[in-house]
């Protein structure tokens, strides 16, 4: 039975029947029951904003908070993937990926390849990503772009409540190693969502909205910007069709050639930076692959090439927001569908 | 396999475990000695590194083991592999690049694994195996089952962020997991003693709550009665610990290394009186348990696998353009 | 005559299996290194300007380095000055005995030593009539006391500088000689020998008695650990009498069979306290060889295994009085409050010797 | 309304959760005479394209919701008048309408629109609507749930009790299905009945749902008043194998939208959220399991395993057939297996859903055949 819950409640809920169903999937990660060892109430935290709250009393020592060694835990984590067990890893926020890198990259990532296909790796690297928190350049990254430069390792970043759930659950079931990228400005955010388990299958992408004029493609915190862009638009009755992506490794390729091969424009939004992004390698893609549909440039709409500011008013900036979608889209529908430069060599 | 320490016997091993060990031991070294000749032949590509002179560490701790315990190897795994019972033929075949190895060929020398024998891989990342020994440990933990996972790091990457995290999150988790600083004296062709700070891994041991033992690596029965009781100890819930075996490298970091660094007469006097597979073979021999004939028929049988395995791997197929682009993920 | 202190400080002491299987202690090289400045400057302070010691790869050096070195950075010189034995550093007990034998033919007036029972016996093996004074750092210490490193120090200080009389400062220990074969003595052991049917080393530490048949000790303390507190406490024999215990321990077949005279509960290693059963025991003389029953199997010296033998080996144990001198601590202490010798401005440092002098 | 002359066409409610629709284009010019069960105009919802048809006579002479744009439910969207009526009046009518609002409203606040129900088969979902008249019971087919009756249920509440269910294995029932075949569906009907409280009710059954409520009507004849069998199977050995094996098995909106749109006589009605809604009730852990369940147990190799007319026809119960003229799921022919012993109508351009694309005259049929007022 769907009812409305936010993001968060519905990533604790895939966890927790995740969980019950298979007694093999195991958490861990810093604070995620909060408070263990110290002298307070057992769960005190739930994970550095409430994710996982309430999922210690019901499983117990499955979940398990780790020291600050994210090296350790999520090597451990991959490693115990190897060995049977579905361990779900939080490594907090993306951003502390560089101090446990090559576990995932060049362990969890190269075992089925370099082990000739005799290992498996079902591990979930769960992570927020994103700006507009405040947090400035050390905690609001958006690095998709560099585990989708990762063969072996798979990459899913959900725009809603529904997805997230779906998503996790397949990113527990699969057995590849999984990097779910949780944007932390759509926790709060609810929408319908059943209470069972479903699990959503990778390199589907959702089209959230159907248009002829443009095609607008993003994932994450930015789909809704690019909604709000849409309806922007068809005020102007320019119909955009609206793809979030859901999964970035696999990457649902057929769904934006189709819709770029009926409208014949593509704007892409990343949260990314612009260099060697998301939005790249799809405006590549397409320049490559359906070029001859194209009756315009393929506009990017990114983050600039900075690292994300502290400033409340630099943020706001820094973010793709739903005019600067809006226009790109219009420079696509323009007599020349060129832009000046917009990104910074 | 015997847990049994306690035996009476004048060894804490059976005859038959005696013999199982010296086989083991004796096939690591000719699949080395082997190898070094095969490649300085250039028969053989990338990078190999041997563990001749290292044997008795690799089977005085497999001995204790199941395929169920795991071991998360290093870059000198190949002496690992064969004590954890990877097959012989596919270590060859994979090491020359050939579709029947043990990877396919996609791994080679350095990423020799076999999940089914519990050695969850040889690393290319000094240090990477800590974390991953971590996880066989808490899989083993989760399931009671008894398992332990046994992370082998040499004297240069006990200095890894890696190792160091892992002691301390295998002490907090309490994991049956197994540290052995295989401290052969260079880290590549660096010595220990200028780049370890505390000349003591059992000084960093102790600093992670972890009991630290030290025995001399090339005596097999120091490693295997140390590894014994470190492992029962994790079995039984007590939680990891450290080995140190003190060892020596009869060859150089890898193959083509001159070895200019050591000192003169170094490898011929380490081969002379710290050759852990003839002080074996001297001890059970005196003690009269086995025959030299016995060991020597055990000799010709290694020398006749390894030459067997050679002649099978260079007639074995490479891989096909195919083989490129499968096994990234799994297949649905 | 200028009196030259050895030191020689065991870096891979307290390694053993006990840490494993019983909880034992582990000192941490850092530790160790801060035991030898304490006893630099407790020698310092009794006049002694010149050490000589052991070098070693184990870390202890640099440490002490860096503690001398930051003394001097502030102006201060409480330390004597340090030099090393010129030899090559193999980091196994051969370094040992290597520089015991050096020390003592550079004629220094005692050796400090920092280990257990097995660094001690190296030491002993080579040192001659140069006392030693021993501070415990390993595991199964029955031979060094247990006593604050400061204070053994200032003894050694006041004992070889002269200022406590030799017949006071200094006391005199007994050994076991283990011979094999005949010819010179092979071995030695500063408290026990144990006999074990085993015929391998292995982890060297003695912490299993189901193959434990015979015990020799030179003393027996009952409130020292190891094995030989199995004597201690059956028989106690001091350190200052002649001779020594003799124990014979149960088979398992004797013991499933109950036919041995007593059991004993013993703290053989730290925090091990384990059942054994006692068939006979008695005193061993001095001077009188004794061939123990176990024809085949390993000897362990001090607790540690250290000689496998076989049936065709002959095995000969004697112990000996008035074997090697040690620092008498206690006396040399109170020697010193008698005497006011820690009184007033202390003594001036004679001067400096250089390494070539030695 | 004072003036009984001017009739507003407002947006209409289809199912449960429409609250608003967007005009997709206008049928007829203004100035068009009018005859009841003409084609209008097209609205699409969130759910479904559909054809809004007459319901009163008279001229069309204002047309105000422009295409393109969304309404929401009730809203004025045209007017119709008899030719005489001044424009004055038709202007007043205009200015002066008022979406009527209240009683509805709050009854839908008051009424949950979906109920559960714990029943020996598990915990079935149901709606029901209206209050007094005949008692209708809903059944729908393989693979569907009780919103494929969207735009039939509030039109046969206005005179009936209506029951709609989700049978196990479907929509937001139970996804075990204990005992997959005819028999064992029927009987988890019943069970429904039961604890519900349901007496002797008219079963309407589609498709599978057919054979359902005909098994049901041979099993416990004194619970079944009379039956309605829209496109339904049981019929006859035919079934449209490839499209039962293609929905099983298809995994993505590509995948499913080909599918879906064999249920329909025109593609376009198939929109982007009804293929979302079934892949997320597809998608569901039991689902797969149930319908790979429920396709062998009645269509394994491609043939209907239950085909009961006979039986059925034996049992004189009043029967109600009706079929889509394109169904390309079961074929058109099966209409008339009951021969005589029931009325069969096959709606020309339909296909299998023909009780969504052809609302208007199924609902007619069925309010006829049940007797609703």
């Amino acid at each position: 039975m769907a009812r409305k819950i936010s993001m968060k409640q519905a990533i604790n809920e895939a966890l927790d029947l995740e969980m019950t169903r298979d007694p093999s999937v195991v958490v861990m990660g810093e604070d995620i029951v909060g408070g263990t060892g110290s002298p307070g109430e057992d769960d005190a935290w739930g994970g550095v904003l409430g994710v996982t709250k309430g999922l210690y009393a019901k499983h117990g020592d499955r979940l398990m908070d780790t020291p600050l060694s994210e090296s350790a835990y999520v090597g451990a984590a991959i490693g115990a993937a190897t060995c049977g067990l579905r361990p779900v890893a939080e490594l907090m926020f993306i951003d502390f990926m560089g101090v446990c890198f090559d576990q995932i990259f060049n362990q969890a990532a190269k075992f089925r390849y370099m082990f000739g296909g005799k290992a498996e790796t079902p591990v979930v690297i769960r992570a927020m990503v994103g700006a507009g928190f405040r947090a400035a350049a050390q905690h609001s990254q958006m690095l998709t772009p560099v585990f989708t430069h990762i063969p072996g390792v798979k990459v899913v970043c959900p725009s809603n409540a529904y997805d997230a759930k779906g998503l996790l659950i397949q990113s527990i079931r699969d057995n590849d190693p999984v990097i779910f990228c949780e944007h932390k400005n759509l926790y709060g955010l609810e929408c319908d969502v059943p209470a069972e388990s479903y699990a959503i299958p990778f390199g589907e992408a959702n089209v959230l909205r159907d248009g002829g004029d443009v095609t607008i493609v993003s994932y994450g915190l930015t789909v809704h910007r690019a909604m709000e862009a849409a309806e922007a638009l068809a005020r102007d009755r320019v119909e955009a069709e609206v793809v979030d992506l859901r999964t970035l490794s696999p990457i649902d390729w057929d769904t934006i050639i189709d819709s770029v091969e009926r409208t014949g424009r593509l704007v892409v939004v990343d949260e990314a930076h612009p260099r060697c992004s998301i939005a790249s390698d799809v405006a590549a893609f397409v320049g490559q692959n359906a070029f001859g549909a194209l009756k315009a440039g393929v506009q990017m709409v990114t983050a600039p090439h900075v690292p994300v500011p502290f400033s409340p008013v630099l943020e706001d900036l820094y973010i793709p927001n739903a005019p600067s979608i809006a226009e790109a889209a219009r420079r696509t529908l323009s007599p020349t569908g060129t832009s000046p430069r917009s990104i910074a060599a | 396999m015997t847990d049994d320490l306690a035996s009476q016997g004048p060894f804490p091993l059976s005859r038959d475990d005696l013999l199982k060990a010296y086989r083991i031991m004796r096939t690591i070294r000719e699949f080395e000695e082997r190898l070094h000749i095969d490649f300085a032949k250039g028969d053989i590509p990338g990078f190999v590194h041997l563990y001749a002179g290292e044997e008795a560490s690799a089977a005085g701790i497999m001995m204790h083991l199941k395929d169920s315990d795991r071991i998360a190897s290093t870059h000198r795994g190949h002496g690992h592999c064969i004590a954890k019972g990877v097959d012989v033929h596919e270590m060859m075949a994979e090491i020359y690049g050939r579709s029947t190895g043990a990877c396919r060929g996609k791994g080679g020398s350095m990423h020799i694994a076999d999940l089914s024998k519990g050695m969850m891989g040889a690393n290319g990342i000094l240090g990477a195996g800590a974390p991953l020994a971590c996880g066989a440990a808490l899989a083993a933990k989760v399931r009671g089952d008894g398992g332990v996972g046994i992370s082998f790091v040499g004297d240069g990457a006990s200095n890894q962020g890696t190792f160091l995290e892992s002691l301390n999150l295998a002490a907090v988790w309490n994991l049956p997991a197994i540290f052995v600083v295989e401290n052969n004296g260079y880290a590549e062709s660096t010595s220990r003693n200028w780049a370890v700070a505390v000349d003591s891994y059992i000084d960093r041991a102790s600093g992670f709550g972890l009991p630290g033992v030290t025995v001399d690596g090339t005596d097999f029965f120091a490693v295997y009665e140390a590894a014994g009781e470190i492992i029962r100890r994790a079995r039984e819930g007590g939680g990891p610990a450290l080995l140190e075996c003190n060892m020596v490298r009869f060859f150089g970091h890898f193959e083509g290394d001159a070895q200019t660094y050591r000192a003169k007469g170094e490898v011929e006097a380490i081969r002379a009186s710290r050759d852990c597979i003839r002080m074996f073979a001297e001890r059970v021999i005196e003690a009269g348990v086995v025959s030299r004939a016995e060991l020597e028929a055990i000799d010709k049988e290694a020398t006749e696998l390894i030459e067997d395995a050679v002649r099978s791997a260079k007639a074995a197929p490479l891989p096909g353009p195919a083989d490129l682009l499968t096994d990234v993920y799994v297949s649905y | 005559m200028v009196p030259v202190v050895g030191i020689i400080a065991n870096p891979v002491s307290a390694r053993d299996i006990r840490r494993v299987v019983a909880n034992a202690a582990s000192l941490q090289i850092t530790d160790r290194a801060n035991i030898v400045l304490r006893v630099l400057a407790a020698l310092r302070a009794c006049g002694v300007s010149n050490v000589l010691m052991m070098p070693e790869q184990g870390g202890i050096r640099g440490h002490v380095e860096r503690g001398v070195a930051r003394a001097r950075a502030h102006g201060d010189a409480p330390y004597p000055a340090i030099h090393l034995v010129d030899m090559p550093v193999t980091g196994t007990v051969a370094d040992t005995h290597r520089a015991a034998a050096a020390m003592r033919q550079a004629g220094v007036a005692a050796i400090v030593v920092l280990g257990g029972d097995g660094t001690h016996r190296a030491v002993a093996t080579h040192c001659g009539d140069v006392p030693i004074a021993g501070i415990s750092t390993g595991t199964n210490n029955a031979f060094p006391e247990h006593r604050e490193p400061t204070i053994t120090g200032l003894a050694t200080g006041l004992a070889v500088t002269g200022q406590v009389p030799a017949p006071i400062a200094f006391s005199m220990n007994k050994r076991i000689d283990v011979c094999v074969n005949g010819g010179d003595v092979r071995e030695i052991a500063l408290v026990d020998v144990a006999l074990v049917t085993e015929r391998y080393i292995g982890a060297r530490a003695l912490y299993r008695t189901e193959n434990f048949r015979e015990l020799f000790v030179t003393f027996a303390d009952p409130e020292v650990i190891g094995m030989s507190a199995i004597a201690g406490l059956l028989e106690p024999v001091a350190r200052d009498e002649s001779g020594g215990l003799m124990v014979r321990l149960a088979t398992p077949a004797q013991r499933q069979a109950g036919t041995y005279r007593t059991e004993l509960r013993a703290p053989i290693a730290p925090g091990m306290v384990t059942a054994v059963g006692v068939t006979d025991w008695r005193r061993m003389p001095a001077g009188v060889p004794f061939v123990p029953e176990v024809k085949a199997g390993s000897i362990a010296l001090d607790g540690e295994r250290e000689v496998s033998f076989s049936a065709r080996d002959r095995v000969s144990l004697t112990l000996r009085d008035d074997a090697f001198r040690t620092v008498d601590v206690g006396g040399c202490m109170r020697f010193a409050a008698q005497n006011r010798l820690l009184a007033g401005v202390p003594a001036p440092a004679p001067a400096t010797l250089s390494k070539a002098a030695l | 309304m004072q003036n009984e002359r001017i009739k507003p066409i407002v947006m209409p409610k289809w199912g449960l959760s429409m609250s608003e629709g967007k005009i997709t284009g206008w049928l007829k010019q203004p100035g068009s005479t009018i005859a009841v069960g003409d084609d209008l105009l097209e609205v699409e919802t969130d759910k479904i394209t559909n054809v809004v048809e007459a319901g009163e006579a008279g001229t069309l002479r204002r047309v105000l919701a422009e295409p393109g744009n969304v309404y929401p439910v009730k809203a004025l969207i045209a007017v119709l008048a008899d030719p005489d009526v001044p424009e004055t009046e038709v202007d007043a009518f205009v200015a002066g309408y008022a979406v009527p609002k209240g009683d509805d409203g709050a009854e839908a606040e008051a009424a949950p629109r979906y109920l559960f129900t714990e029943t020996p088969a598990g915990t079935l979902r149901y709606a029901k609507r209206g209050d007094g008249g005949p008692t209708v019971l809903l059944v729908h087919g393989f693979g569907g749930d009780l919103d494929n009756w969207l735009f039939t249920i509030d039109a046969l509440a206005e005179g009936a009790t209506v029951y709609a269910l989700d049978l196990p294995g479907h929509g937001q029932s139970t996804k075990a299905v204990a005992d997959p075949t005819l028999a064992g569906l029927s009987a988890a009907l019943r069970g429904f009945m039961d604890t519900v409280g349901i007496g002797p009710a008219h079963l309407v059954g589609h498709s599978m749902g057919g054979a359902v409520s005909m098994r049901t009507a041979l099993d416990a004849p004194d619970r079944v008043a009379s039956l309605s069998l829209i496109a339904s199977a049981g019929l006859g050995p035919e079934i449209n194998h490839a499209y039962i094996q293609g929905f099983i098995a298809a995994t993505g909106r590509r995948d499913l939208k080909p599918v879906l749109e064999t249920l329909f006589a025109d593609p376009g009605l198939v929109s982007r959220q009804m293929t979302e809604d079934v892949l997320k009730y597809k998608r569901l852990d039991g689902v797969d399991g149930a319908l790979r369940a429920l396709s062998a147990a009645l269509f394994d190799g491609g043939a209907q395993a239950g085909v009961l007319h006979g039986a059925v026809a034996a049992a004189g119960k009043p029967t109600l057939v009706v079929w889509g003229g394109q169904d390309r799921i079961i074929p058109a022919a099966h209409a008339t297996a009951l021969g005589s012993n029931a009325r069969a109508e096959v709606i020309p351009n339909a296909g299998h859903m023909v009780q969504m694309e052809a609302a208007g005259t199924v609902n007619a049929l069925l309010k006829e055949h049940i007797g609703v007022r």
